[in-house]
């Protein structure tokens, strides 16, 4: 019982030092690209800490699996958007490359 | 528990607009408006029916789902939604008529413009739903029905003003409605029902209540444009097309009217000041006055005919405080009462038809001169005869001339007034008609003045000027069965004997 | 210890509300919005409340977010290159800005002490004990064993349906707004390969997660709003990657999916009527089997009203502004 | 101090600050935003007394009446969305500035 809930501890720990370094990031780096890289890389890896840790804690398969699949889906929405995002930005700032390409 | 006649009426006043309403979105632009009047028409039929009900079996109920209040909803048809419904059914259906001709000799054709009549039988059908209803929270949905049906018919047009007015007119609503939900809230909070029914038997005085009681009152302050929220209604109402306007001004605002007649004589009974009551009638006669005057000011048509309807809205308002005597003032209830809210009831429908009439005048001048500047409506007796007849007759009945709808209101008012010792009223009431006859006979002088230079009238179908001169006749017409009018809306045993027999004897003839 | 989590949240929820209002720039505004609906979603967690806690996610700060969101793509640009200066954004002199500090001041003093009073009457309100008795009473004849979906379709159907019919009145309003605008000419952009790739993976989890909180709306929190948001989602994610549904299917399919939810409970309500009953009284052996049919379809419609709303929110502008064609 | 109270007292103050925002924001966004607040404000007193009622389960009631009201609010702002962006295509206004 007590291992249980201290690998839980640890693991929402670890996941919030990554949420932290990841929102750090967003208020700290210079421009998008590496925003983004810090918001859906640190902060991806973060919320999969934190869902491995509840899955511990509760401790059923079935509850294991929706957790899992919570975090599959926030990675698979945060890596598309990061990527539409960026695709945007990159079209902004070249409108003359992309004019050259049509 | 309950022990009223059941019927199906209530229920089936609510479901068939919005059923012609759905089945009307199937078809083309011609074939909406077919059905759309074929709605109208079926529904008015049934709210006749529905009225003739009520006035053989007394008050009907309709338990929704079977299940009982506080946990279930209850429809409720008294005499006094009777009356209301079948005054919606009547001028409802002559607005319908006139819109029927009026969209189909429009030149210009906004895509929206055929979602006119699923968007009215929905404003129909809530319209129906908030004077049936007798619970806190579905009143809400029926304020949001009419609220964003209205508002949706507002902006028919599309053009840029009517969009402005539109949007300010939807967030006043929104506000409105949200602080409305509050009290209900508080209510809730405080007794764990939402009848009113038996919200009127629970309910204890105390800061929640007060609070509950201000912020509802506010709430449907906004929605009918008393004063000082009434910022929104004139641009909004001389927007939008004229049957719109009509449908708005003579319908819409009444509903929140309707509302609040209901919490104070229904439910607020216990928390009630006379403080309260004499500053709710200030903002009225703030607004008889104050809209009256800018009326007088106006110089498009339509802007006239709105800032009037703040200015008439305002008389609704004057009979909160005549329902409260001063303390230590002391009079037979039967004497002060009765007159003081029948003459708000006969204010809403003089005003109903009246203002209906008026603006679909509007309508038919602005359809015949290409705009409404009051300055081209010299001459148009010799134009358009049945038009100035019919603004002739509506302006005389909002004045409160005898022997039209609006003198019996506002000789009922001065009863009430003069019955309930506040006679300090009496002046804001006599005054109103003055500056309404202002300008009633402004516009008279123009219309019968000679032409200054060739107006050149273009003709319009006679058959609209008909309808928009039969409802100013229904305005003087209500008159007649006005003894047995006030009989039965006293026989709803709801507001006939006085608060204090409410309280006791609560509203479903139980004990 | 949990009362401390309480009074955080509420603090956090205020000063959200506070600077999403004050905040100059718009985008801001719009993400602080967001997060405040967020807040609010996990104060329903909080009080117990799970079914509005879904129902606020999705609808409120997802659905509403994501026009908001949306608006900020012909709002935004402008006021972003106004923000540095104040006056700009407020649109007057400076002289009209010194006049209206004396009402606001008055406006300031009359709310706080409206709040005061509000704050006292929220604090000494009576207990009313409110309808958990009498709900807990009927709940077997109900036809389901989750409350809330009792309350929803049985106890207080009226209500239900009324709010179906808002939603349609909403979608009417836009069209009356903005014109009817379904239609995305086809080819008009093209959405990006990965998008599509994920919208093909997504739309069918989307679709079963949202027939999952449909059907376990019976037992426990979900229901047909909350599928209805979820299967909405499709169709504006659908939308976005160039396949807009209702350009695809006839105009009277359309209607009939719109309408199907309101129309089938009203013509059951009628048809309840016609044997006697009240409108919306079940025979209580088919209750349960007609509560999932309505909420089925009244998902169905509602998801539909919310894309469409979408549709034409997104395409507002395009009369004017034409679409650059992106490669 | 219950819980619910905490709450309770916090819906007031988003109330008051929602009314606030309806008359003070200039911005139209801005205005429909403010509603909503509002509308959570109303929304949290209601289930915050629904968690004062609860006996083996929350006061369903409540619950059902914020998930009507939730719905009800969002399809006002999409209408009051339409009409602000309508505005703006057609005249470039993002503010009520003068009677119009």
């Amino acid at each position: 019982m007590m291992i249980k809930e201290i690998i839980t501890v640890i693991l929402i720990v670890v996941g919030c030092f990554f949420f932290l370094a990841g929102t750090l990031g967003v208020l700290r780096f210079p421009d998008l690209f590496s925003r983004l890289h810090a918001l859906t890389k640190a902060d991806n890896l973060g919320l999969g800490f934190i869902a491995a840790g509840m899955a511990v804690y509760i401790a059923s398969p079935w509850a294991a699996l929706k957790i899992l699949s919570i975090w599959v889906f926030t990675l698979l929405a945060s890596s598309t958007s990061c990527y539409l995002i960026a695709r945007f930005q990159k079209e902004q700032e070249q409108p003359e490359n992309r004019k050259e390409q049509e | 528990m309950i022990h009223l006649p059941s019927s199906p009426f209530p229920a089936l006043l609510v479901g068939l607009p919005i059923l012609m309403a759905t089945l009307s979105l199937f078809f083309r632009p011609g074939g909406k408006a077919a059905v759309g009047l074929m709605g109208s028409i079926l529904t008015a039929g049934l709210a006749l029916i529905a009225f003739v009900e009520v006035t053989q079996r007394g008050t009907v109920i309709h338990i929704l789902g079977g299940w009982e209040p506080p946990l279930g909803i209850l429809l409720r048809m008294d005499s006094l939604a009777a009356v209301f419904i079948g005054m919606t059914a009547i001028v409802g259906v002559f607005i319908s008529l006139y819109a029927w001709g009026y969209f189909r000799a429009q030149e210009t054709s906004a895509e929206g413009l055929p979602l006119f009549w699923p968007l009215w039988l929905f404003l129909w059908a809530g319209l129906n739903g908030l004077f049936l209803s007798n619970d806190l929270f579905n009143l809400f949905v029926t304020i949001e029905v009419i609220g964003i049906s209205a508002v949706s018919l507002a902006v028919l047009t599309g053009k840029t003003p009517a969009l402005f007015a539109g949007l300010r007119y939807l967030l006043a609503a929104i506000t409105g409605s949200m602080a409305y939900l509050f009290g209900v809230s508080l209510l809730y909070g405080s007794t764990g029902t939402l009848d009113l029914g038996l919200l009127g038997e629970v309910l204890e005085p105390g800061p929640t209540t007060s609070f509950s009681l201000l912020v509802i009152t506010l709430g449907l302050m906004i929605k009918m444009a008393g004063f000082p929220f009434h910022f929104w209604l004139p641009p909004a109402h001389s927007s939008a097309p004229a049957p719109v306007s009509a449908l708005l001004s003579a319908l819409v605002v009444k509903g929140a009217f309707y509302i609040l007649l209901r919490l104070w004589m229904e439910v607020f009974g216990v928390s009630l000041t006379y403080a309260a009551g004499q500053l709710i009638g200030l903002a009225g006669a703030i607004a008889v006055i104050w809209g009256s005057w800018q009326a007088l000011i106006q110089t498009s048509f339509k802007l006239i005919v709105a800032h009037s309807s703040v200015a008439q809205l305002g008389y609704l308002l004057m009979v909160f405080p005549l329902l409260i005597l001063a303390p230590g003032v002391s009079a037979d209830s039967a004497d002060w009462l009765s007159p003081a809210w029948t003459a708000g009831i006969y204010q809403v429908i003089a005003h109903a038809f009246a203002k209906a009439s008026f603006f679909l005048s509007a309508g038919l001048i602005i359809m015949a001169l290409g705009h409404d500047r009051i300055e081209s409506l010299r001459d148009l007796v010799g134009n358009m005869r049945i038009t100035a007849l019919a603004i002739g007759i509506a302006g005389v009945s909002l004045i409160g001339l005898p022997p039209s709808g609006g003198f019996m209101a506002k000789w009922m008012l001065l009863k009430g007034i003069f019955l309930s010792g506040q006679w300090w009223w009496a002046p804001v009431v006599l005054m109103g008609s003055l500056l309404t006859a202002g300008y009633v006979f402004m516009l008279l002088r123009l219309a019968f003045a000679p032409a200054r230079e060739m107006n050149t009238f273009r003709p319009v179908p006679k058959s609209l000027e008909i309808i928009a001169l039969m409802l100013a006749l229904g305005s003087f017409l209500i008159v007649f069965p006005a003894d047995s009018l006030i009989q039965f809306l006293e026989s709803s045993g709801v507001f006939g004997s006085g608060i204090e027999s409410i309280i006791e004897g609560g509203v479903y003839g139980n004990d | 210890m949990s009362i401390l989590i309480d009074i955080l949240l509420a603090i956090i929820m205020v000063y959200l509300a506070i600077q999403c209002l004050l905040t100059p720039r718009l985008i801001q505004s719009v993400f602080l919005f967001f997060a405040f609906g967020l807040g609010l979603a996990l104060a329903w967690v909080r009080l117990g409340a799970i079914d509005v806690a879904i129902t606020e996610a999705a609808i409120a700060a997802g659905f509403l977010g994501v026009l908001f969101l949306d608006a900020l793509k012909s709002f935004a640009p402008k006021v972003s290159v106004k923000q540095d200066n104040l006056e700009d954004i407020y649109k007057l002199p400076r002289r009209n800005i010194k006049s209206l500090i004396l009402p606001r001041v008055i406006l300031v003093l009359g709310l706080a002490l409206f709040l005061f009073i509000a704050l006292e009457a929220v604090w000494m309100i009576p207990d009313g004990g409110g309808l958990t008795a009498s709900a807990e009473a009927l709940l077997p004849q109900s036809g389901v064993e989750h409350p809330v979906t009792a309350v929803l379709l049985n106890f207080r159907a009226y209500d239900t349906w009324l709010e179906i019919g808002v939603i349609l009145l909403g979608l009417l309003g836009v069209f009356v707004a903005g014109g009817i605008k379904l239609y995305k000419k086809p080819g008009a952009s093209k959405p990006d390969p990965m998008l599509r790739q994920v919208i093909l993976f997504v739309t069918p989890v989307l679709f079963l997660f949202g027939a999952f909180l449909l059907y376990i709306g019976k037992t426990g929190p979900g229901g047909a709003f909350q599928a209805a948001v979820l299967w909405g989602a499709i169709g504006i994610l659908l939308h976005l990657g160039g396949k807009p549904i209702f350009a695809m299917i006839p105009r009277w399919l359309f209607h009939l999916i719109l309408t199907m939810g309101l129309g089938f409970f009203l013509v059951l309500g009628f048809l309840l009527i016609a044997d006697g009953r009240t409108l919306f009284e079940y025979p209580p052996a088919y209750a349960g089997l007609l509560i999932l049919i309505i909420e089925t379809l009244g998902a169905i419609s509602i998801a539909a009203a919310l894309t469409a709303i979408y549709a034409n929110l997104n395409q507002m502008e395009e009369e004017t502004n034409e679409v650059e064609p992106t490669t | 101090m219950e819980t619910y109270q905490i709450y309770s007292l916090t819906s007031a103050i988003l109330f008051i600050i929602g009314i606030g925002g309806i008359f003070m924001a200039r911005h139209f966004i801005k205005k429909i935003i403010a509603t909503v607040i509002m509308g959570g404000g109303v929304f949290l007193s209601f289930v915050s007394f629904a968690q004062r009622d609860a006996i083996t389960f929350a006061d369903p009631v409540p619950h059902a009446l914020v998930i009507t009201g939730i719905v009800v609010a969002v399809a006002s702002a999409a209408l009051a969305l339409a009409l602000a962006r309508r505005i703006y295509q057609l005249t470039g206004e993002e503010t009520f500035t003068n009677d119009k």
